[in-house]
């Protein structure tokens, strides 16, 4: 707190009706903190998520006790966590940026399929598993390229257009599988993603790397503040200058290229491509990013809060794995949990300001 | 319901009536800024009452608690001398108080008539009376002067003048007894402005109260019966009459010094000026249906006026050259260099700024900090290989900002919670620091206060000084002439005259913007 | 691979008719505690619920039985990471019908060589080393029985109008099913001339078939996959007026068997798809971990496979299956 | 042309990004016309929606000749469109006062199993098959109601409390159920809500009156005024004296009951409740709604244009059905169709100012 300023708080229009706004505590000392201030900042600006956290993790240790608090365990759930979880750091830049993307899961499956088609597979054992990777990455990349100009070009809003992506990306994914299960036949490629290095397994490293990535690229870089502007008010934005429609593509593109890293990892994992791959995907990621706080309508966007959001969605269901739930009774309690854990961080948002 | 009463008012003679309004020592915080630190007010039926003081003064958040939009943390209200509060805007309404706020507060996709009624729509169990409303719709902009404006157009389509025409209708739509007016006088030009003075002026000999923000004060000289001075949110004097208090002795009590409304001097030799290179040169530039083909080039150094009455098409012709528009034809140059139609970033790579009409829509960041608006246009400079240096930013944001003397300094604080002058300073910090050749201002000194419009004036022309050309858009005719090297006159999108600022009287230039208007 | 599909009138048992496999072998005498984790897909339907309900039935009828039974999910990533809780949690047996069999094979395979025996249910792996024991509904064989059922229901019909009402078309076993049935489609010189897809529920059904129905004016016989979505197909064929064809269910509900049973609708017989193989899964498991074999067989250990027969029911035959028909 | 105005137009500021907005010609006689006047500005307003649904069915008498231009087969078409038409039109309300639902079909499902549960059917066949009507729409009601309040006054995102919505829904939807279809066996229900009246499906006699209503209101009354002031400027509506939070939660109630007269028309279709009744509802409706130019952000609606966005959606499916087509290749076209459609919608709207 290198600043003499008290006067620093927060934006206190009384906010009319809908929208909730998360604490805006400013960035106060950006360029003074080291590592441990940083997480400190974080965690008091997600103080509600992480509380939601922690009780999500006590309910597991007095339910499931060691089988819970078990390093095993946390690795599984960071395994799970970890195919949503890149999708839902490159969904916060476009949400943050103002847009959508509601073909997100199509296009985890797009990529999943065609990188594992047999002549992809055969030049793949021909020369080197970073074919497939190149393969899935580049259908990413190509699906968010669509979905950009579209957007951005097209000037379709990104709801629809993303629908229509979402819809057309599918359909060709069950055209090119012929609606199989491809299976992998390429051992470098999954000897190598899902593999462990270190005991950590690859699919956790990479999640983290993303997660990482994308917080610098959001929070340090100009591309991140360009973001925030874009979503925040594109008008003023393009008035300042920022190319807001080139931006707005580079964002979907950004996030194709998540969507494709996604595949793999899926693909790796599963040992399969398929056309039923991502299936709801959309509503996972766009749930969490929102729940950690970044907001929906745009120019605010967390990558700490959405990690955390992914994370209590799949501690939830791992908790409610251990403890043999029915599977109506969890859909239920999912429900309380959600509008518990936005009421607990909206509260503790108004409390520190 | 809503027409004032038709026989001329009687004032009460009896001496002990209470005033219709008593504000007083109201109190409101927020979060870290005590905005109002004990503000009294108080309004007496059929007086026009003044509201001054500097930007972020607290004029807006008092008569916003006045209106019952906000709470007071403290301080009492008294309505014709009995205690009231307004936990809603509803309760304020009700006993007779309608607020033009400073912020426009219309509904873009709802059409003239429909917003005129918001919130108290003519219906008949709940079936909107649509052939009555526009009827009576059209008779209150009448009374207006304003029968010309659609009833039935969405209000989104109308300009920002006009819309400020629909908040006063709606205001009058009440039954109203206290007027609150926030700077009603920021978007209109002097012809407007004679206009709104005429409408208060009748509702005032009915017997209407009214509240009056502005910041230039020959407006309170015109119109103003007695003066309220606010200065760091509290009420400094009160109920000053307007007929005796020197106009030296307000801007004292306003900024705590003596201020000389002035314009800076012109430099010397305007003439050298047009013998050098041009930096912008507009070549027949053009967008059908908003204006038609228009030339001129400013020199370094150079201020040029755009003078014109609102909906001349000045802004137009700015945006367009800014690209923030396609133009239909024509060219632009910088610096010799032919700019790319419709590229506002080959503009701001080439030295180009602007400051936008209405900065919060155009302007601003509202949710982003002080820094991140004013470097929103030179990250290039704080980074490197992409990465920013959050450091320097923000070093390098509180330096031009405290040059600029914005209030409250903290680089880190939210635009949103400025007050309006002090984000307009904020928008000229961000081309400041970024340094332009060129710098387009679009109505510079809209809502800012006195003490802060002379700053902007001195900035405005120290930026010329060191080689920048400027040209600014103003409906304030004596602005453009102040301030302006050179003069170009708009009406109706093509420019009718251009002379020397210097060869310009205010009644000239009148005659020019209106010639041929229908009255 | 299946042999003959045609109903069989005889009274020889199908192993998932039978009430309680085993009983009477003494394999049913309580003996050491197993813990079985089960994981299936979604319970969006009848069917698929009815395999949970059955597994838990299954396991509830054996004290010796604890038994963990995971969220229903059609989210592979998650259906892996409860097969890896259940590996943490080393669990005795992990009983489990892939939302799709490939993509578990993985898991599967380290389940097994963490020493747990998997019993793969329904949907099968890629690879049969992934399993201890594959419960194989066998889908090709279902299109198949279909397939024959209808071509003796159009004998001397040359050029029928067929039509298919599948269930969710991007699941892999849907496919198998539609080949099996084209397969003995072509045998008697028939094609399917419209198809439509549904999704396994009701509204599914009674959507798709009412487009088919205006699609096709006149139609002589359908199979509809799906019993859950045949509720609504038959919904949308009384709401069209239309009963000029035969039509074949598949699954074996309990509603479809009373329509039969009742014989006034257009709904003459179904494919049974055993709705107790969850239970199969379940009482194997125990017998693995058990070290026991199946009553009835010499063998010493359970068989590697046991695939599931596709009878088709009709009017004649409906009490004998109406037993362990599944409630939509 | 009555007004003289010519210096006074919209501000054309091009629109920097995502959004794209439907006409705005501004209505310069509107309270003279009669109906076919209303007709006239609503096709023209509606120019590129109507030209895509013309399309469709030109392509569907080329492809489908008598089997499409046939009077039972419109009958069909609009059989199907009714009940996801009936939510479409509620949530047109939501959507341009501001809001989101995601939890549409969690609510059909609901109000489709509670007024079919056994006790249901016992009381409504001793007494009356109003019962069930009455039970399904005070189920949508309540549910919308719990919406509403989390929305206005626990300010919680609306995405994210009607995201909690539709996992509480269904899952109780389950519970109840014990997720198996309840067959209706009252009689009368059916044979009311089932029944044609003239040749006409009860079924779309609903639909129509739902969409005529939902016209009236919210173009006609103090009502519909309110719910665009509150969507497009809550603040300018707050100080116009509008109670802002009471309205949003009114607007969630109206989209809940229209909910439940979807729920009850799905019992009459089907003959069944389910808790997988309404399944994927959130998309099609939202989809319907948008493409038909009520704006996502809020503040702008209208009815036409959610009907003819649910006809294009319907008639669709049914000229793919008439041509047996895949449904991979139908998910193809289709995202096709909705990029064609809206530019289409966007190019007439831009040429018509
Ligand atoms: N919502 C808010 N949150 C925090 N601070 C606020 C908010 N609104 C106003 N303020 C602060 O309160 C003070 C008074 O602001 P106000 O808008 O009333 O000034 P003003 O006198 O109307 O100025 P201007 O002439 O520029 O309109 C300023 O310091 C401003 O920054
Ligand atoms: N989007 C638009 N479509 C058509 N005409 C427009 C549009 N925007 C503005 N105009 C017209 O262009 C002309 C100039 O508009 P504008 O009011 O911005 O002019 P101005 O001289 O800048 O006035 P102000 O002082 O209000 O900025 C007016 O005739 C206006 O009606
Ligand atoms: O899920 C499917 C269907 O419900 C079918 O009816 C039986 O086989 C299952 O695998
Ligand atoms: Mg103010
Ligand atoms: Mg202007």
């Amino acid at each position: 707190m290198s600043e003499p300023e008290t006067a620093v708080v927060g934006r206190a229009t009384p906010s009319p009706g809908a929208q909730h706004e998360p604490s805006r505590t400013p960035d106060l000392d950006a360029d003074g903190g080291g590592l441990a201030h940083l997480l400190r900042t974080a965690a008091g600006r997600n103080l509600g998520l992480v509380v939601a956290l922690l009780i999500l993790c006590v309910a597991g240790v007095v339910t499931g006790g060691d089988r819970f608090a078990d390093g095993a365990n946390v690795l599984t759930i960071l395994r799970l966590a970890a195919v949503i979880g890149v999708v839902s750091v490159g969904l916060t830049f476009v949400i943050t940026g103002g847009g959508i993307d509601l073909s997100v899961g199509a296009i985890v499956a797009l990529s999943s399929v065609w990188c594992t088609t047999l002549a992809t597979q055969t030049i793949a054992n021909e020369t080197t598993w970073l074919v497939m990777v190149f393969a899935a990455l580049a259908v990413g990349a190509g699906c968010g390229l669509v979905n950009g100009v579209l957007v951005a070009y097209g000037r379709i809003v990104p709801f629809i257009a993303t629908l229509a992506m979402l819809a057309g990306a599918r359909g060709l994914a069950e055209i090119i599988s012929n609606r199989r299960t491809q299976i992998v036949n390429v051992p470098a490629f999954v000897g190598v993603l899902d593999a462990d290095v270190l005991g950590i397994p690859v699919l956790v490293i990479l999640f983290a790397a993303v997660a990482a990535i994308g917080w610098v690229v959001l929070n340090r870089t100009t591309f991140g503040r360009r973001t925030v502007a874009v979503g925040g008010n594109p008008e003023a934005a393009r008035l300042a200058g920022i190319r807001v429609q080139r931006h707005t593509m580079y964002l979907y593109v950004l996030l194709g290229v998540c969507c494709g890293i996604a595949a793999l990892m899926l693909v790796a994992r599963t040992t399969t491509g398929s056309s039923t791959h991502g299936t709801l995907y959309e509503l996972d990621a766009i749930a969490a990013v929102v729940i950690g706080g970044t907001l929906l309508s745009g120019g605010r966007g967390t990558i700490v809060g959405t990690v955390l959001g992914v994370l209590i969605f799949t501690t939830l269901s791992n908790v409610f794995t251990l403890n043999n739930l029915s599977i109506s009774a969890q859909s239920v309690v999912k429900g309380l949990i959600i509008v518990a854990a936005v009421l607990l961080q909206q509260r503790l948002a108004a409390r520190k300001t | 319901m809503t027409t004032a009463p038709t026989t001329p008012y009687e004032p009460v003679p009896s001496e002990d009536a209470p005033p219709l309004l008593q504000m007083r020592g109201i109190l409101k915080r927020f979060p870290g800024v005590l905005a109002l630190g004990g503000v009294d007010l108080t309004v007496r039926a059929a007086e026009v009452h003044c509201l001054l003081g500097q930007n972020g003064a607290g004029k807006s958040t008092l008569i916003k608690v006045l209106s019952g939009s906000y709470q007071p943390d403290g301080g009492e209200i008294r309505w014709e001398g009995r205690p009231v509060s307004f936990p809603s805007p509803v309760g304020a309404i009700k006993v007779g108080i309608s607020t033009i706020y400073q912020e426009l507060d219309l509904v873009a996709d709802l059409s003239v008539t429909e917003n005129i009624f918001l919130g108290h729509e003519l219906s008949t169990a709940g079936f909107t009376r649509r052939g009555q409303a526009g009827a009576r719709a059209r008779e209150l902009l009448a009374r207006m002067g304003h029968a010309g404006i659609g009833v039935h157009r969405l209000v989104g389509s109308l300009s920002p003048a006009s819309q400020q025409i629909v908040s006063m209708a709606r205001a009058l739509s009440h039954d109203t007894r206290l007027l609150v007016l926030d700077e009603p006088s920021a978007v209109l030009d002097s012809g407007e402005v004679a206009n709104l003075f005429r409408v208060v002026r009748g509702l005032v000999a009915q017997g209407v109260a009214v509240v009056y923000i502005s910041h230039r004060l020959e407006e309170i000289r015109q119109i103003g019966d007695r003066i309220t001075v606010l200065k760091d949110g509290t009420s400094v004097a009160t109920d000053l009459p307007v007929s005796e208090t020197p106009t030296r002795e307000l801007i004292r009590l306003m900024t705590g010094r003596s201020i000389e409304y002035v314009f800076p001097p012109r430099p010397q030799e305007p003439a050298a000026l047009t013998t050098a290179a041009p930096v912008l040169e507009v070549d027949a530039l053009a967008r059908r249906g908003l204006f038609s083909p228009v030339s001129f080039a400013v020199h370094a150094g150079e201020i040029l006026g755009l003078a014109g009455l609102v909906g001349a098409g000045r802004s137009e012709v700015l945006e367009t050259l800014y690209g923030a528009r396609r133009a239909t034809s024509g060219s632009v140059r910088v610096n010799g260099r032919t700019m790319p139609n419709g590229s506002v970033a080959a503009r701001v790579a080439a030295g180009v700024g602007l400051c936008p009409e209405e900065r919060k829509s155009q302007g601003l960041l509202l949710d982003e900090s002080v820094t991140a608006n004013v470097t929103v246009s030179s990250l290039q400079r704080f980074s490197r290989a992409g990465f920013l240096d959050h450091h320097a930013e923000r070093v390098a944001a509180r330096e031009v900002t405290a040059s600029l003397d914005v209030r409250p300094a903290g680089v880190d604080r939210a635009v949103r919670t400025l007050s309006g002058g002090n984000q307009q300073k904020v928008v000229l910090a961000r081309w400041l620091l970024r340094g332009c050749k060129v710098l387009l201002l679009d109505e510079p000194t809209r809502g800012v206060d006195i003490g802060a419009r002379t700053e902007i004036y001195t900035l405005i022309r120290a930026l010329a000084d060191s080689g920048v050309a400027v040209v600014v858009v103003s409906s304030e005719v004596e602005e453009v002439l102040g301030l302006a090297d050179r003069v170009l006159v708009m009406r109706e999108g093509a420019v009718v005259h251009e002379a020397p600022a210097s060869a310009l009287d205010e009644a000239q230039v009148l005659d020019l913007v209106m010639e041929g208007a229908p009255a | 691979g299946c042999t003959s599909n045609t109903p069989e009138p005889t009274t020889s048992a199908p192993a998932a008719s039978a009430p309680a496999p085993g009983a009477g072998s003494g394999n049913d005498a309580p003996g050491e505690k197993v813990v079985i984790g089960f994981s299936a897909p979604a319970a969006d339907h009848g069917w698929m619920a009815a395999i949970t309900d059955n597994a838990k039935k299954a396991a509830a009828e054996n004290p010796d039985v604890e038994l963990k039974v995971a969220a229903g999910t059609n989210d592979v990533n998650q259906q892996i990471s409860q097969v890896e809780t259940f590996i943490n949690d080393k669990v005795g047996a992990i009983v489990i019908l892939p939302f799709d069999g490939a993509a578990l094979t993985a898991v599967a395979k380290k389940a097994t060589e963490a020493g747990i025996p998997v019993i793969n249910v329904d949907r099968e792996f890629s690879d049969p080393n992934a399993a201890r024991v594959t419960v194989l509904g066998d889908n090709y064989g279902m299109g198949v029985s279909a397939g024959q059922y209808l071509c003796t229901q159009l004998q001397g019909k040359t050029d029928a109008v067929v039509a298919e009402i599948a269930g969710i078309d991007s699941l892999p076993l849907t496919q198998d099913r539609s080949k099996g049935f084209k397969d003995a489609l072509e045998k008697c010189g028939q094609n399917v001339d419209n198809r439509v897809a549904a999704d396994f529920t009701v509204e599914g059904g009674e959507k798709a078939t009412a487009n088919l129905l205006q699609a096709a004016p006149k139609i002589d016989a359908i199979w509809n996959h799906d019993d859950d979505q045949g509720v609504g197909v038959l919904a949308a064929i009384k709401n069209a007026n239309r009963s000029e064809f035969v039509m074949i269910g598949g699954a074996g509900s309990a509603n479809a068997m009373r329509d039969i049973k009742s014989g006034t609708g257009v709904l003459k017989a179904t494919v049974v798809y055993p709705s107790t193989q969850g239970a199969d899964g379940i009482k194997l498991a125990r017998l693995l971990v058990q070290k026991k074999g199946l009553g009835d067989l010499p063998e010493v250990e359970v068989p590697r496979v046991v695939q599931l027969y596709a009878p088709v029911v009709t009017s004649e035959n409906v009490d004998q299956y109406a037993g362990t028909a599944f409630e939509s």
